[in-house]
């Protein structure tokens, strides 16, 4: 079985930034993505996620090598002045390259 | 003397110890935790219900009585970041942005506040118009339109990183969960009336006390965890924290007193002035004006403000009131 | 006349006004929006109160009156997937396993619906059998086990994939959660007794009707949500999802009267036989039928059906009651 | 003969009915299940209810009856891991951590048992004093603070792998959630007396026993998971963990009359002696005795003991006290 | 500290395939997983999570090489025509490599 | 826009661990770190994670290479001995390497 060379985006942000984050992931050409909340600490303090004014999320996205680059570099640009968030990339092997 | 055994009653009220018990919680570092949905699902059924509450008792007093007051409480919202912002510049030394973030929260309410101010006025039998839910529901939003609109131009004359739209603002403004849950309960109190009331009464009148006294548990917690940020906000935001209240809340009485209302109903507009939000105007804010510092405004309206409003303020408010119907 | 103020006495109830407030929020895009364990937490209150209310009035009432319309509606639950699977492949042209889950779906129940039609029952003065609850307990599973057969005869003969073997779709027809709940406090209930019933009145029965409310607003938002797959579904399922359970739920108000049922006792069998499931029927329908299309039978249960009777559907089986019993 | 009746009655009520559907949806693998939220919520509002109520009940009676069966249920605590884990040592053969962590388990009580007591106490019409919730608020720490150190002597002379501080342990004990819930309710309770219980009473009293049961439900489901560790345990703690509840549950009994306790109330302070812990002691002993085996202490307390005492042990001490003070 | 490579296979998919996707691993001779709840959106459409119909989850698990080859084998022959769900391979270093 | 290679490690433990995992985090130097409640089996069995005394978290941080050898170093030593856990490291790239 053939496994095909992708990349993982990973960003954890305050969960304000949602929907500026889907946003962007539907103008980099995502074709999906998965999210879930998550307690986390950083340079912006502790956020323990109890009450929606602290909650964080971790969003994954699988994308082509070169949306993946676009994606980052939007990111930097235009969310990371914005709010308390962290993105990272790593490689992935799927099967159904076309899916993504 | 009157004044401190009315301070003294609410400091005893179950609801007003549990809120210490929850500051404690905090400080004694304790592993107590609410999840989140059970945060959430404290918040929805007080919203809900104070807001059926409210829309069942505008059924039994007819609209006529309730506009005229309800537009006063909408121009007092809007009324008090145009007053606030140029103390905050001026005195205060903030940034436009953060002036106009804070002046947004204070504008706005606190429904638990005023869920604690009805439940006080209830246990000292003092009367009061149901329907001041309704102000509630509609003091909500203009604050935090004019908030974003004076940082807007703010952040523009900057050129600072703009968040996103008027637009987007508005609509958290107007369908942001708490404003909708609470409107949208006082319409659907509104059509169903006394007979609705009867069906859900043991489920959203009966229990309510406790629940809250439950919820301000956890209340208390999510206060005392950002006491250790009194020290970053410095001490005029801890001075304005509660200065501010104390002249919007003679203001609300005042106006409550002009618009027709009795003494419970001022009490009432009082608070809800002095009150600052801690759920709505956060949420709008963090997206319209994302380069205000959140711990400015959620350390003033969370860590000064609210405890003081449950604690002090209320009874204060009252007494006010009392002076100015006397 | 008559009906059309019972429509509106039921339209202008809060269960009702709430669903219409979660469906407006849906489509206003509002961030409202129940946690998903305050959802399973609302859902287990209600499955064990019903059950647990119907097992006492079982209890008051013996098996002897039981036994007869219980067999009668585990028949019937049988039986609608079976003359609905012909009519769904010949005039609705659909392939044969997604006839065969959607006939399941209008084969088995919505405790739901059941528990809005008593509050409605009871609104109005109606009285009907309180065992009634038992009808809803035996009903849920053997159209879901008539309606996984179908499917799997004609996946097979399609050499399609197959799915969890028929074994899987008992165990979560008979042990899913939503029937274990009721049919084990259905048992639970029938054990206590009055005695029982006591002790726990103040928790399960007191607040039932308000919890209900809250409950429907989140169904509200839930069934909102799919309003825009209804042009996905097409005409063909959008008329079936309303013209169904009317035949349907004259088919069980007349099985009721047949078996020795009061009028109330009809209306509600009538409601079973005509509300279709979206909790227990999806769950055994996704393990056992993978290859059918969730969209069509969950688009036509909960945004079809799901907001017709508990809008229209109850006032008008209670109407056919009425003249069957005229 | 007349206990028969007395634990045929305890059977039957709602609470242990559920407590029995629980275990079954284990076995049967049913997909019923609490989310955590939902059994943390419940957890919060059974602790804080009962904290409040035994607080109020305080401030009725005075500290001056209170003091003294307090302390005595203090040293009950601190003494039964002392005579328990030479019991563990010798006759269970079991090693040195090992043993300490049990024994802090029998030491320390369950709050679910002490309240399943309350409940049957009044559903039988028997007469307790309120403020026993006073001994199960001081019982929890002691005997966790004395099996942390009997384990941390024994880790220490084995040069073994050393968990957190004896300092952690004792935060956890005194500070860990549940106990800070309970002493603090009961604080609050003690502070606020019958006013405060006036307005709290429709949510923290009235519909406590339903929610008993709902909670049992989901206590079944956690102990019914565990059953299948029985086999690991053996004979010897299947023994110990019937057979010292009730050695300890007479003394308990015994020293509540000694204290000047009424029958109810000597009871009670058997029911506590008797139970062990599932929640404080297991947090507290995972921290600072990681060494020790959870499947041995947590299969005994949660699926021995525990469905033990709500079956047949509480009407046994009940009876026990019925021998004493005849 | 010697670290070892191995394989994690993550795996999203509607909650409904979780006993089919354990039933999986315990075949292709995992010997432990970790999962949670996602929301999540692709070609099947958002999933909300807020009711057990349109529940996801994800699944993450850790194997020898070979067995994350045929576990996705199996995946993408057995289970990808019946469910929504995405899969894709990764390479981490554990210490202990006989724990996997 | 420029990457930099950085470790990321994941542990999954009982949530009784929590402190020490944190604790530790913080003497090897991480800047922040992201955790979430999970649902696992493992050797010491399956973990429901519905009530406490069976939950199990993930923890999963950002780190400089050699602070990541530190921290799986130490975990071994420390923590593999007392808890229900597995800890893994895998390659990711990041945006702003000062900050990690
Ligand atoms: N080094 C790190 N490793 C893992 N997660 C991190 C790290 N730093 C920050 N985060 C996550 O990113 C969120 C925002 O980071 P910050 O803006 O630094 O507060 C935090 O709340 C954490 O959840
Ligand atoms: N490109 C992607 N990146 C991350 N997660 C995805 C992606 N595509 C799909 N998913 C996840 O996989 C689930 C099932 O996908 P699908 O079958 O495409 O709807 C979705 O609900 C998402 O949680
Ligand atoms: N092979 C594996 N892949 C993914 N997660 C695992 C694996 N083995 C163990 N885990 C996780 O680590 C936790 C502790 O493992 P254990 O100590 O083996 O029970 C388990 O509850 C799982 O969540
Ligand atoms: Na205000
Ligand atoms: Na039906
Ligand atoms: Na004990």
């Amino acid at each position: 079985m053939n496994t095909h060379p992708m990349k993982l985006v990973t960003i954890v942000c305050e969960a304000y930034a949602k929907d500026a984050v889907k946003k962007l992931l539907r103008e980099t050409g995502a074709h999906g993505y998965t999210l879930f909340e998550v307690e986390g600490d950083g340079s912006r303090g502790e956020r323990p996620a109890d009450i929606r004014e602290f909650a964080n999320i971790q969003v994954e996205v699988i994308l082509q090598p070169d949306a993946a680059q676009k994606l980052l570099e939007r990111l930097h640009a235009e969310l990371f002045p914005r709010y308390g968030m962290i993105a990272f990339e790593s490689d992935v092997r799927v099967l159904r390259p076309g899916k993504f | 003397m009157e004044m401190l055994d009315a301070i003294q009653a609410n400091l005893l009220s179950p609801a007003v110890l549990f809120f210490a018990l929850g500051i404690i919680a905090a400080l004694s570092k304790s592993d107590l935790k609410f999840p989140e949905p059970l945060y959430a699902g404290l918040t929805i059924y007080l919203l809900v219900a104070i807001g059926f509450k409210g829309g069942v008792a505008i059924s039994d007093a007819g609209l006529a009585k309730v506009w005229l007051p309800s537009l006063a409480a909408m121009a007092l919202g809007a009324i008090i970041p145009l007053w606030t912002y140029p103390v905050l510049r001026g005195v205060g030394r903030l940034g436009a942005v953060d002036a106009a973030a804070i002046a947004a929260h204070y504008g706005s309410v606190s429904a638990v506040t005023f869920i604690a101010a009805t439940n006080y006025l209830k246990s000292i039998n003092q009367p009061y118009e149901h329907y001041a839910t309704a102000f509630l529901a509609v003091m909500e939003s203009p604050a935090i339109l004019v908030g974003v609109v004076l940082g807007k131009l703010a952040s523009d004359r900057a050129g600072g990183a703009t968040g996103a739209s008027l637009k987007t603002a508005m609509h958290e403004a107007l369908f942001g969960r708490s404003i909708f849950l609470l409107v949208g309960a006082l319409i659907v109190g509104t059509l169903c009336g006394q007979p609705g009331m009867q069906k859900v009464e043991p489920f959203f009148v009966t229990p309510f006390q406790g629940v809250l006294a439950l919820f301000l548990l956890e209340m208390g917690i999510v206060a005392g965890r950002r006491l250790g940020d009194l020290k970053k906000v410095g001490p005029f935001l801890l001075g304005f924290g509660i200065v501010v209240p104390l002249a919007n809340g003679a203001l609300g009485v005042w106006l409550g007193k002009l618009t027709g209302l009795e003494l419970g109903g001022a009490t009432l507009m009082g608070v809800l002035s002095a009150s600052a939000s801690y759920i709505a105007a956060p949420a709008a804010i963090r997206m319209s004006l994302p380069e205000a510092n959140p711990t400015l405004y959620l350390t003033s309206s969370l860590a000064i403000t609210f405890p003081f409003n449950i604690t002090l303020g209320i009874p204060i408010y009252l007494e006010i009131a009392r002076k100015l119907y006397a």
